[in-house]
């Protein structure tokens, strides 16, 4: 086990993969010569050369479409989004090319492309520079969406991402970029695609959350376990495809929800993990499921407005008591 | 900004010629520099390469006289078909868009002419049956692809708009309008990174040159000095939109300037023109010197299968009938003597039943199966979401 | 009351409102010379010039860029979308600017505009040309989305919408352009938005289904008259914001509830739906909610296949019977 | 397609000056048409006006001495209240991303100067504190803004890229690179509709150019022709990416040809070639004659606060500051004794007061009620999802 940087963890994947398979590149704004914009690339160029460690212009749509034909053509790209707030001038390239060629070629194509980058909010950047796109993308069948929250699961995620031969969404963190943790050094790390992690396990309430969400679980966790109740937190890892026998395994044994996700509720992985608990397990629900999400506002700038944006632990907190019905 | 500034004034220059030289500067930038390494003067010149109709004898272009009546079988090829396929619509034995190619043949026919089939990549629009069947496509997975039938090409999944084949390397059939021009600027990029020698060719409508993504992928490609080549099939309209209501600049060859692409413009109305354009930038392309062709061309038929065309007089379709590219060509063979009427009339029953057959064969193959409605999604073969 | 088709309601509704106020003008790909890819702008330029119906090159991201600023600046855009299949490649305009710029300036600017076009499956046109995109644009907070499923909705919501000051994403449907309904001739005839429509009263299964799919919930609801059993059937018109209290009322009496949607289905409308349904009635759920959708897979071309890609009525009406537990 | 034909051998040509006439053809194209009207010689020449430093007086400007001081006053407002807006940023009172202007300031000041504010409307960038406080917004609500208080412009909302003054005419500070450029367009088809006689002026960045965007926008701008200025603020680098890096076509006034659309160099380390620019550019858009502009400058700064710049040396940043437009400005100032170096030390204490004045009372100004955030999503003021 080494402690490593969510970045490190994401540089080791992509380093390991590129030295495995010369059909890996990576390429996006500023990955080479600047070593990333958030230095996850940092020293690749280096170690890959221009011919596989690739700046672009600014032109999101240009290089993900590019992106898109190097992989019909049998290569297999990294393409990063600087955030993912920008893939959205792209966005038509993953749902309409990315996620559908495979289909409409009747299956002559593989699509092994992954596109990653830091999704979700990261601070004082305003309503366009701090967005999840998560609801949005997983709605779009043909496409596997991922959002790791450690340093483990980034690295034995994108690997997996990266040998998959299907279009991968894979979400970071710009907040995570420098948190630590332990990774596996296991040869050939490869974490399952679509599998969920319960994180901790419990039996009063269940706590479904991804990505940094997942942080606020696990203190909710905590401190509920100090007034002696007993949270299950499930880590999706994946959100599409949903892993969704894992919570409701976890759901027979609880018989409650709090689910945490920093998305827009809107029609959000909240709402669809609600849909499939209540579908699922309905017989065992003794409390409606809660989600806590931001609110539904754009992202504000201001220090105290976007901290009061971001889905809040203690509303987490208060959710389990509700849901345990002992408030 | 070294590069920039050592781009001042040089002497190369380059005049129009109907047989351009292969590898030719192709725009002289003259630009006075003052002290501070700013520009006190600066001015462009640009020649541009033409192809026009006529110019070109089959010899120019190293082609046999088999070669040139397997391009004549090939283009009625794609005209009989598409008669066939607007009947077939006319029946409701194919639904959805139907765009056909009728007049557009040269380009595709002069491009497959051209390029080494199974190295090459194409990519183009929704208006594909051209360069599927010019590729090589049998009429029979093309006529059942838009049948919804499982013989068909993509299986049925795709239909009209989207015939694909990995073996002849036809990558699609697109119909979001302009967006799978940087797609072809990757397979491209694919080329060169796995130095094959292939040369990536991407066909977009003169309507889709409005689209961000082709200025986008024009840089990449010439930034990137890849084997590609981006070709405007310029048939005069989108949809109802002639070009010279949509551009302000409706010169395609002009928008080439900011990308410092090499361009040319081509009469599409004659075949050769197309294949000897095709001939000297696909050689280019190998050379990683992308280029960006404009073909000028027509669309005889409508947009679609249900466009009342009220934005073109008969006057204009008529006259651009006089240049069909398909009489031309015939006109070349009997006035060279290549072959005789009859042996003409023979191709031309030939492909007949060509078409025939493929209709025969569309109606014999089977709708899919239901379940099929899950497969082809991702590689994995158990579909995660089955409900 | 005039029998109108779909098309015509919504001309008619855009003539009404351009003979209003001068600031209104209509812009997209084909709506003037060509009269319409769909023929809903027909006649609009005759009589109202090429001042106000305006050509545009096919360039998506440019134009609606183009409404966006202009509305910014008074005037009250309506940009079509040829279908909103297209507005992928304009989804950043719609997303980061049209939703977020009244918020980042604090409020500053107004931005009056309606994105419109036919939203949905039309029949065998493949995956790309098949996109439901309600559940997108209604994560995005800033944006109002509306889906009517008959003229006479059409008309006094799109009225509604070209009165309101904010960007309305409006969900038309090319297969309905040519039915034809009962439309209000009333002066000024507006239906407020985000308000639901109770379309059937009933007692025992509540059907929500907005757009085309709102026809599949009255077929079905006929159906189980037949039988004996009285649906609910509420279209609630207004995705964004919903009207969730219509339904809650409606589920107090009936205690269980079926959607029909034709998106597909993960994190979608359906989704939304069952979410707030289950946290806000909770105690009134007899049965799990169901929804019927699109299934989860891209579009298919054969007709066979795309016929059942489509959310079947059948599946529907056993959905009652299920949650009705007389199955 | 009679208007493309039309335009064949025109006697119209350009030479560059230094004081270009105000409407001019810029560009000539010679185009040789065959029967069938297709052409067998394609040519293009332009000629591009350029603003060179130190070729304009004040009095070529028509500015008086008054004018030339407030200009210079509004440059080192620009420059004083940015090196404070650092040291805020040092103190964790300003959070997000920070990008300063400091170097290109002649830009904005030079286009406030010619334009009318009020009427005309400029749309920027996330750069966009120089465009700010040079159209008059106040150091006060500038600063605010930064501090996430409610006197901020934007309520505190909208941060350091996000400035927007309705009342100046300042259209935002925009974060998505390029997307606000078709916005610009919008506003000037705005003008125009409503027949106000206002322009608009979009400035992006040379990184920006890279984007579809600027493209359709360009396009649009020219098809319609609208009251439009394009304006690539080229600093040489987008984030860490030389111009030569990321364009295959370094020279942006180049990238107007593919729109039919004039285009001019201009020095912007002189604030009166940039000026002159925009009076010749802004006269030509109230005309509905559209342009793009490449200002030439340099940010003296990193691109935001965590940028350790080593993509350029020490020597190039500090040739650079040789040219600093402000330094320039002082010392035409002082040449031509417009007034004494004393006064100019009491405008210089009067901008720093200024500035820390607008510390104050960002410091004072309150954080915004949480319920705030409910506030400004939609024209409703009872937000219909408070949840
Ligand atoms: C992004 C997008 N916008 C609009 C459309 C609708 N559309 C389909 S074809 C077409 C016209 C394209 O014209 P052109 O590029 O000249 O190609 P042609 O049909 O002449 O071959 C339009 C507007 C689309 N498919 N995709
Ligand atoms: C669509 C998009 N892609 C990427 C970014 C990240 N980004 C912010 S600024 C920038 C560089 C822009 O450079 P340029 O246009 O030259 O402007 P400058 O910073 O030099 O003023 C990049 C890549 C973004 N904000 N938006
Ligand atoms: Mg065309
Ligand atoms: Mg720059």
């Amino acid at each position: 086990m080494a402690i490593l940087q969510y970045r490190e963890a994401l540089r080791a994947a992509m380093t390991e993969e590129m030295e495995r398979d010369s059909r890996v590149f990576l390429m996006g704004e500023e990955v080479a010569e600047y070593n990333g914009a958030y230095k996850v690339s940092e020293g690749m160029l280096e170690q890959f050369g221009p011919k596989r460690i690739i700046d672009t212009p600014i032109s999101e749509n240009g290089f993900c479409g590019l992106g898109v034909g190097a992989a019909m053509a049998g290569l297999r790209p990294i393409i990063e989004f600087m955030t993912f707030n920008f893939s959205f001038v792209a966005i038509d390239q993953l749902i309409n090319n990315a996620a559908k060629i495979r289909y409409m070629s009747g299956g002559q194509f593989n699509i092994p492309i992954v596109f990653r980058g830091a999704n979700g909010a990261a601070g004082q950047l305003a309503a366009t520079h701090n967005t999840s796109t998560e609801s949005i993308y997983a709605t779009i069948p043909g496409l596997k969406v991922i959002a790791p929250s450690n340093p483990d699961d980034a690295k034995g995620l994108l690997k997996s991402a990266i040998r998959d031969n299907n279009p991968v969404i894979f979400l970071e963190s710009e907040v995570m970029f420098g948190w630590k943790g332990e990774v596996s050094d296991e040869k050939d790390y490869l974490i399952p695609i679509g599998k969920a992690r319960v994180a901790r396990q419990g039996t009063d309430v269940t706590i479904v959350a991804h990505s940094k969400s997942y942080w606020i679980a696990m203190d909710v966790a905590d401190q509920l376990a100090l007034e002696g109740y007993s949270a299950e937190v499930i880590d999706p890892r994946t959100i599409r495809p949903f892993d969704i026998d894992t919570v409701v395994e976890s759901i027979k044994k609880t018989n409650r929800c709090v689910i945490i996700d920093e998305s827009n509720p809107f029609a959000s992985i909240s709402s669809e993990i609600a849909y499939q608990i209540q579908e699922k397990a309905f017989d065992y629900l003794d409390a409606p499921i809660i989600r806590i999400t931001s609110k539904d506002v754009p992202a504000p700038y201001a220090k105290n407005l976007i901290e009061y944006y971001m889905p809040q632990a203690k509303d987490a907190y208060d959710a389990c008591k509700r849901v345990m019905y002992v408030q | 900004m070294a590069k920039q500034t050592s781009k001042a004034p040089t002497a190369s220059s380059k005049t129009a010629s109907t047989t351009p030289k292969k590898v030719a500067p192709r725009s002289r930038a003259k630009k006075v520099v003052s002290e501070n390494s700013f520009p006190t003067s600066l001015e462009l010149n640009v020649t541009f390469d033409t192809y026009p109709a006529g110019a070109y004898t089959h010899k120019d272009l190293g082609l046999s006289v088999d070669d040139v009546l397997s391009m004549y079988r090939n283009m009625l090829l794609q005209r009989r078909f598409e008669e066939r396929a607007a009947q077939m619509y006319g029946k409701q034995k194919i639904a959805g868009f139907l765009h056909l190619y009728i007049g557009q043949e040269a380009i595709s026919t002069g491009t497959a002419t051209a390029i080494k089939i199974g190295l090459d990549s194409i990519i183009t629009a929704y208006r594909d049956h051209g360069h599927g069947l010019a590729l090589g496509m049998s009429a029979n997975e093309c006529m059942a692809e838009m049948f919804g039938k499982v013989g068909g090409c993509s299986r049925g999944k795709g239909g009209s708009m989207h015939f694909f084949s990995k073996e002849k390397g036809l990558f699609g059939g697109h119909g979001i309008v302009g967006a799978h021009v940087p797609v072809g600027v990757g397979i491209a990029f694919a080329h060169k990174y796995k130095e094959d020698g292939g040369v990536s060719i991407a066909f977009y409508g003169d309507g889709a040159a409005g689209q961000g993504s082709i200025h986008e992928a024009a840089n990449l490609a010439s930034l990137y000095e890849l084997p590609s080549i981006l070709v405007v099939e310029n048939n005069h309209y989108a949809m109802g939109t002639a070009v010279d209501r949509a551009f302000a600049e409706p010169e395609f060859t002009h928008h080439a300037v900011g990308y410092k692409m090499k361009a040319a413009l081509v009469d599409g109305m004659d075949v050769f023109s197309v294949c000897k354009a095709m001939q000297d930038h696909v050689a280019l392309a190998r050379e990683n010197k992308p280029s960006m062709l404009e073909i000028r061309t027509y669309r005889y038929r409508g947009h679609s299968m249900s466009d009342p065309q009220k934005y073109r007089t008969k006057e204009e379709l008529e006259s651009k009938k006089n240049e069909d590219p398909i009489i031309r060509l015939k006109a070349y063979i009997l006035d060279n003597k290549m072959t005789s009427v009859k042996a003409l009339d023979a191709i031309d029953d030939d492909v007949k039943d060509e078409v025939k057959a493929s209709v025969d064969f569309a109606e014999n193959s089977p709708v899919p199966d239901l379940s099929e409605i899950y497969e082809n999604i991702y590689d994995e073969s158990n579909y995660p979401y089955l409900a």
